[in-house]
């Protein structure tokens, strides 16, 4: 046998379910560009097949969709991070409190949010690693205290707002025909794409990710590396805040609450094993964008609002949808273990 | 436990006033749910699995039991129906994670998201009114009460007996430490791993009814973050993630002292805002203490 | 050659049992019989089908073809409980014990088949998990976690398993892999006394000497099939080998043309409290295959996590090639060219999802990817290179490393180190589990390797593998290194210093 | 074709919210218009503008919204007049440039004062009494409690606010925060529960301590859901407007500025069955509160 013609055998599945992930988004996107589109009474074009609303899917998937990315490696090195959501709100407060109350200028705020967020990703990384504490766990707690740190600043009310428009264009404006944030999506996700897919980083995360003594008897520095990718995820978690903050133009304790679950569905959705090893930031990127058209899309139907249920109908089939995913990746297992016992 | 000891040490001289008994039984009496949740927890943890979603199985067995309830059903049909639902749920989880092997972190959260969206849009996050007699069973209020916390505290004791004394007990541990070893043992991990889920929906629903007679109205948001404290409960009280190890009584006492937490802020004055980071930080100190306490023993 | 068959009908009968998983035909129509107080080797190359077949008979895996008789019963739904309730007891490569749990809690997890809400009687499983580890000899508190035992403790344990479970066939799969001659003849004694008993035992190992001095029949698979069934008094080491890999086989250990060199290596009174090593001293020269010899315990893994800095040393000094070192982690062990070919090849050797290209550039990774920036080319280019010297069997460079055998698995993690380019390289049980064509492959390459000038602590229990291919031998015991032994010394003098005995 | 009229609640459960949706759906039925309300599960701002681009893009005529938050939701209502669609505000304001009209349900002030008045006669005018609120993010909470503060400093010296404690607008959180605060402050002569969740929490806290009459209870709810203590005495007297009237007229409101009857700078306005209101500003004035006790709860039904 040819040596090099043997196709890699997990990796051409993946490509299978990410090619399937894209004929999934199209197909939604065609469906709701045909149902979602209309002309309302005062005879404007509305609903899905607008540009704005393309830009509104953007927008309102930049947060999520940086918090999916930067889990992707998380989850590739078989660890998790819920304490991604709450570690967004308490780095919108931080950046509230250092602009407002301290009076510091917008740039240096922000960069000051980026340390804190990569400081709070630290905490993370330094339980997980210097301890060997289970990262359910650690960021179950960190969870509750990133979330509870960011009330007690503000009392649990004070509300940050009237910021600078020059800083409100990072998420309500648009540069270069994109929204803002979206150019800043896009750059995140090639850098992971470059991190995971083409570096030695990328490699020693899945690595760890099958097999951490394994990887550790192999030389590579396997607290180094798992430190990197949480710290990662706080300074990624921060980004994701500062874009928050901009789109809202306000920023508050309850900044998102409940983002990490959406976010790790994503990432699951993409075809990232939660065993850790598999998967990629392709994937991540094709389920974080099939979730998001849904999310729209669905609340572009007339009939889906006219029964005041955009956003339950959008979690319901979000969660049907990674249900059938997971059962489907198992399925071709299961039938043939069934058929070689009979 | 120690730290636990510590809390109430410290309460007992900063703030003796916590410790009268009609506040005592009421903070009891409201937890009491919780803790029959948190002992099927306990079990779903032990086995080496993770369930998210108890707080939308709980809210799910609260809407349906109380629907029922307002259309006048008495307590000994909605109590059933409610655990029946539950278990259902329950084994929905377990069809998916035993029989499919599929990671429960990701099943339940799947479920989690599911079952709180779809209960959402089919009540639309409208209450429900319970009719009166409802309340503590028909009871007198403190009878209700003294049934609620004796029930619950039977309840853990029973379990946790059982578990040590009851070949099925030690079966849930052996799954837990090593599901294959298991199945050589002529034990069939699968078939208890679903056990264990469906139990754990049945105590939910249990819960939910505990939970239903203490008010007058059923709100959809009911069991919102209930997951979470229980969860931290149980490993705060030293239930391993990694299963095998642990038991009941850890759990109760973390979620004795996961609770204390927002009355003892008060009755030190402290402001309200600070409880969700002492909550974590105290998860965050149960486990660093527990690391600690496997490093030296890997010594 | 008929084998004599005794009179008595068979335990256990085997026709024509097939399995396959996916693609790889693991038994293909096998015949096997199994007599009362008999020892029956099943024999074979890695990846023959030995552990598919036993896992056959204990219910683990269901035959695609075939049939299994039990005691007349011809049963077609076999499940680990049902070979449990018929008195089938299996020993498995990897003993199959709940760590977490107490030595009698395994016990009698085993053991006790009851309901589910049974009481269970805490005394009488601590005094019959006593009794039953009195009579295997194991001297074992019951009450000790399993976690805390070491490997051949935890195989006592499942021995006592079989045993209390009165059963009629015990199967063990290589029980020996780990254990010392000292161990290795006490669980002998138990075997015979089991045969005794008139129970019939399937014994799988790859060390012939074993097969000699225990079995009464041997049956030799080949890819999945048998090759015929023999009276082991008709057989020889040679017509057992051709039987298995169907060739003949020098089981020579490659002669070793010796010219030490220079000192690489230098131990001075090394030491780890946490590990249990203390005052270790030796030195290994260039061209040099330093072997390592003890019982299991005596601290050889443990001497090498310390020299590749996984546990590093707390005392004494280290120096290679003449300069002091202090390796704190594996990443410096390996930029100041040390290589640990470890001891479990599974867990630590080859990380089995990874193709095998990625798993041989693994501890290279600094070198051939400046930057940190992945080039594939000249990954798949090495890769080739080394299937192409070390004769890797695989289906390509980039298929998994769980898809190879055993042997062709430790060439892998061997060429993960050699691509190191190191000036010492530590072996730690290389050819263990390994069958004899792969092995005596493994043993030419390390020869080749010391010839060209490269420094070798080869650690082995496989007591013939040390003394065939050592240039020197020290013998650790309880942690420390007592003695230094020159090559080619007698069996007897390395036992004796392993044991501690006076000469 | 009919109108189509959008109304957000703040959270679309509560039964405070649902009760202005039947006086919202009266509204509708007479004038013929097609009502949606939508609106977060839990009170969530950020949801609460996601609902309203729906709205935008559905091309609805009118919205009528409880703004979780002002400065949040004001974005998307701007973006909402941009593209013709009326706005007002009820219950709770939006910023005024984001909205044409708030239909004003008693100005905070009147109702602090009330409560502060209230709780001040049930005392005799001293002792301590502590404050249950919904959230500490809720801006219209923040607003009486601010009013409450104000009366308490101006009228009443000898009585002292000990705490003030969050329940998250539900009840089990107000029970188990009043059972803290009475053990904590043995003194304590009143709770008073600023959310309408809160006042059976804290007077189903009161009775289960049996400090019936000991400590009183008052504040803001509906008289369905307290009707029961305030027979039993636990509760002395609830605050609130008519809150089916507040959504009869948030809905006429909306409507008479999408068929231009209502302008901006107009002083009165004339809603139904319910007749004429008065108009500050650009408040629409729905009237004083109304003081719900023993003697007249049973006449109302919401
Ligand atoms: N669960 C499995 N899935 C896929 N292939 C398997 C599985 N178990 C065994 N095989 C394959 O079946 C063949 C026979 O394996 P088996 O373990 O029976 O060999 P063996 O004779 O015990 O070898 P060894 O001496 O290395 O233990 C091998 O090619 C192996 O890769
Ligand atoms: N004195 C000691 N103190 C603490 N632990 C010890 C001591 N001696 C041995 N051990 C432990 O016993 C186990 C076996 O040691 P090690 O693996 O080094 O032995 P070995 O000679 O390499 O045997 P093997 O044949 O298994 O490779 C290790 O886990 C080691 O930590
Ligand atoms: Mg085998
Ligand atoms: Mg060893």
């Amino acid at each position: 046998m040819p040596l090099n013609s043997h196709p890699r055998d997990w990796k051409s599945a993946f490509l299978r379910y990410e090619t399937l992930l894209f004929v999934v988004l199209v197909a939604e996107w065609l469906l709701f560009y045909h149902y979602g589109t209309s002309t309302n009474r005062r005879g404007l074009v509305v609903g899905f097949g607008t540009l704005d609303r393309q830009f509104d899917i953007l927008r309102h998937s930049c947060e999520i969709g940086l918090l999916a990315l930067a889990l992707t490696p998380v989850i590739l090195t078989a660890g998790i991070d819920l304490s991604v959501g709450s570690l967004l709100g308490l780095c919108a407060i931080l950046f509230g409190k250092l602009w407002h109350d301290a009076g510091l200028s917008i740039p240096l705020a922000a960069g000051l949010t980026l340390v804190c967020g990569a400081l709070a990703g630290g905490l993370n990384a330094g339980l997980i690693t210097q301890l060997r504490l289970p990262p359910l766990i650690v960021t179950l707690g960190t969870y509750s205290l990133f979330r509870g740190l960011a009330e007690a600043i503000t009392h649990g009310s004070v509300t940050y707002t009237d910021f600078p428009a020059s800083f409100l264009f990072l998420g309500q404006e648009r540069w270069s025909g994109l929204p803002t944030q979206a150019w800043v999506f896009l750059v995140v996700g090639l850098g992971m794409w470059l991190l995971v897919h083409r570096t030695t980083f990328g490699r020693s995360f899945r690595a760890i990710g099958f097999s951490p003594e394994g990887a550790r008897y192999a030389g590579l520095p396997v607290e180094r590396r798992v430190a990197l990718v949480y710290v990662l995820t706080g300074v990624i978690a921060a980004l994701a805040a500062l874009i928050y903050t901009a789109r809202l133009g306000q920023a508050k304790a309850d900044a998102g609450t409940g983002y990490e679950l959406f976010a790790i569905t994503a990432v699951v959705f993409g075809g990232t094993s939660i065993f850790g090893g598999r998967g990629s930031i392709t994937g991540t990127l094709l389920g974080v964008a099939a979730i998001a058209v849904l999310k729209s899309g669905l609340a572009t139907l007339p009939v889906v609002i006219r029964m005041n249920a955009a956003e339950e109908m959008s979690g319901l089939l979000t969660g049907a949808l990674l249900l059938l995913a997971l059962t489907g990746s198992v399925l071709p297992k299961l039938f043939s273990t069934l058929r070689t016992k009979r | 436990m120690a730290a636990l000891g510590i809390v109430l040490l410290g309460l007992a001289i900063f703030a003796p006033a916590f410790f009268q008994p009609q506040p005592l039984l009421s903070l009891v009496t409201r937890e009491a749910p919780t803790l029959i949740v948190a002992c099927g927890m306990a079990l779903v943890i032990i086995t080496r699995q993770i369930d998210i979603s108890v707080g939308s199985q709980f809210s799910v067995c609260s809407v349906c039991a109380g629907l029922l309830a307002a259309r006048g059903w008495p307590l000994a049909l909605v109590l059933p129906v409610s655990v029946t639902a539950g278990a259902l749920l329950g084994a929905l989880n377990g069809v998916l994670v035993a029989g499919l092997r599929l990671p429960s972190i990701v099943v339940t959260l799947a479920t989690m998201v599911t079952l709180r969206q779809g209960l959402n849009l089919v009540r639309q996050g409208e209450f429900v009114n319970l009719p009166d007699n409802f309340q503590w069973f028909g009871l007198s209020q403190s009878a209700g009460q003294w049934t609620l916390v004796l029930t619950a505290l039977l309840f853990l004791a029973g379990l946790g007996l059982a578990l040590r004394h009851l070949a099925a007990g030690r079966w849930v541990y052996a799954v837990g430490t090593d599901a294959e070893a298991a199945r050589l043992a002529g034990l069939r991990p699968q078939l208890i791993t679903f056990a264990v889920f469906v139990f754990l929906g049945a105590l939910t629903g249990l819960a939910a009814i505990m939970n239903l007679v203490q008010s007058p109205q059923v709100q959809p948001m009911v069991g919102a973050g209930l997951e979470l404290k229980v969860i931290a409960a149980v490993v705060v009280g030293g239930v391993a993630i990694s299963g095998g190890r642990g038991n009941l009584w850890g759990g109760f006492a973390g979620l004795l002292l996961l609770t204390c937490v927002s009355p003892a802020l008060t009755h030190l004055h402290i402001e309200a805002y600070w409880e969700k980071a002492i909550q974590g930080a105290i998860i965050l100190l149960a486990v660093v203490a527990d690391g600690l306490r496997q490093k030296r023993l890997n010594r | 050659m008929a084998a004599t068959l005794p009179p008595s009908p068979p335990l256990l009968t085997l026709r024509r049992a097939a399995k396959s998983f996916g693609g790889v035909r693991a038994l293909r129509g096998v015949d096997f019989e199994l007599q009362a107080g008999e020892v029956h080797a099943l024999l074979g190359e890695n990846g023959a089908g030995k552990s598919t077949l036993i896992k056959l008979i204990t219910g683990a895996h269901r035959p695609d073809a075939g049939e299994i008789t039990v005691a007349n019963r011809t049963l077609t739904g076999l499940t680990p409980a049902l070979a449990q309730q018929l008195g089938i007891a299996c020993i498995y490569q990897q003993p199959a014990l709940f760590p977490d749990l107490t030595v009698e809690e395994n016990i009698g997890l085993r053991l006790e088949s009851s309901s589910p809400w049974q009481r269970i009687d805490w005394r009488a499983r601590r005094a019959r998990a006593t009794e039953l580890l009195r009579r295997v000899g194991a001297a074992i508190a019951p009450d000790t976690e399993v976690r805390t035992l070491s490997m051949p403790e935890q195989q006592l344990v499942e021995i006592t398993c079989a045993v209390g479970a009165g059963a009629r066939v015990v199967v063990m799969d290589e029980p020996t892999a780990s254990l010392t001659h000292l161990e290795q003849q006490q669980l002998f004694a138990v075997v015979r006394e089991l045969r005794t008993g008139g129970v019939g035992v399937i014994y799988i190992s790859h060390r012939l000497e074993e097969i000699f001095a225990l079995a009464d029949r041997v049956t030799v698979l080949r890819d999945g099939a048998s090759v015929g069934t023999h009276a082991v008094g008709d057989m020889t080491e040679t017509t057992l080998i051709k039987l298995m890999v169907g060739r003949e086989v020098a089981q020579l250990y490659p002669p070793s043309e010796c010219a030490a060199g220079e000192i690489v290596l230098r131990v001075h009174n090394v030491g780890c409290a946490a590990s249990g090593v203390r005052g270790v001293s030796f030195e290994v020269r260039a061209g040099e295959i330093f072997g390592l010899a003890g019982l299991v315990g005596a601290g050889r893994t443990e001497l090498a996590r310390i020299l590749f800095g996984q546990t590093p040393a707390d005392t004494g000094q280290i120096q290679l090639n003449g300069k002091s070192i202090a390796v704190r982690s594996p990443g410096e062990a390996i930029a100041l060219g040390l290589a640990y070919v470890p001891e479990d090849r599974r867990r630590h050797g080859v990380i089995l999802e990874m193709p095998i290209e990625e798993n041989m550039t693994m501890a290279i990774h600094a070198r051939i990817f400046p930057a940190a920036w992945l080039r594939f080319g000249r990954e798949r280019r090495l890769a080739l290179d080394f299937i192409r010297d070390l004769a890797v069997k695989c289906a390509g460079p980039n298929a998994p490393g769980g898809s190879l055998s055993g042997g062709n698995q430790q060439k892998v993690s061997l060429a993960r180190w050699l691509a190191t380019k190191p000036k010492l390289l530590i072996l730690d049980e290389p050819t263990q589990g390994v069958d004899v064509g792969a092995k005596s492959e493994i043993h030419k390459i390390i020869r080749g390797l010391a010839q060209e000038g490269l420094a070798v602590i080869m650690i082995s229990s496989d007591l013939p593998e040390i003394l065939g291919m050592s240039d020197r031998i020290g013998v650790m015991r309880s942690g420390t290194l007592t003695t230094v032994l020159p090559g080619g010394s007698d069996a007897s003098v390395v036992m004796a210093a392993a044991l501690g005995q006076p000469q | 074709a009919k109108l189509i009229v959008a109304m957000m609640p703040k959270a679309k459960g509560n039964a405070y919210f649902l009760s202005c949706k039947a006086g919202a759906d009266k509204a509708a039925k007479e004038l013929g218009v097609e009502l949606l309300f939508d609106g977060p599960t839990d009170s969530n701002a950020a949801k609460q503008n996601e609902i309203v681009e729906n709205w935008i893009t559905l091309g609805v005529d009118v919205i009528a919204v409880a703004a979780e938050n002002k400065e949040g939701i004001s974005t998307a209502l701007r973006k909402a007049q941009k593209q013709g669609i009326k706005v007002v505000a009820y219950d709770a304001d939006a910023l005024p440039d984001a909205r044409s009209f708030f239909v004003n349900q008693a100005t905070p002030q009147g109702i602090g004062y009330t409560l502060m008045d209230e709780a001040a006669r049930l005392c005799g005018e001293e002792g301590e009494f502590a404050i249950i609120t919904a959230s500490l993010t809720a801006a219209n909470q923040r607003e009486w409690q601010k009013h409450i503060e104000a009366r308490l400093a101006e009228k009443y010296p000898k009585m002292k606010l000990v705490a003030v404690r969050p329940s998250d607008d539900l009840k089990d959180k107000a029970q188990s925060e009043s059972t803290a605060l009475m053990s904590a402050n043995p003194n304590l002569k009143l709770l008073m529960a600023i959310c309408s969740p809160g006042v059976p929490g804290a007077a189903e806290a009161v009775k289960q301590a049996g400090k019936i009459g000991k400590v009183k209870v008052i504040g803001l709810g509906l008289p369905n859901e307290n009707k029961r203590y305030v027979h039993e005495g636990v509760t002395d007297s609830v605050v609130l407007w008519n809150t089916g009237d507040l959504g009869y007229l948030a809905i006429y409101a909306g409507v008479a500025l999408a068929k231009d009857e209502l302008k901006p700078g107009a002083t009165s306005f004339k809603a139904g069955a319910l007749g004429t209101f008065e108009i500050k500003g650009d408040n629409i004035m729905l009237g004083k509160p109304f003081i719900f006790n023993k003697a007249n709860i049973d006449q109302f039904d919401f």
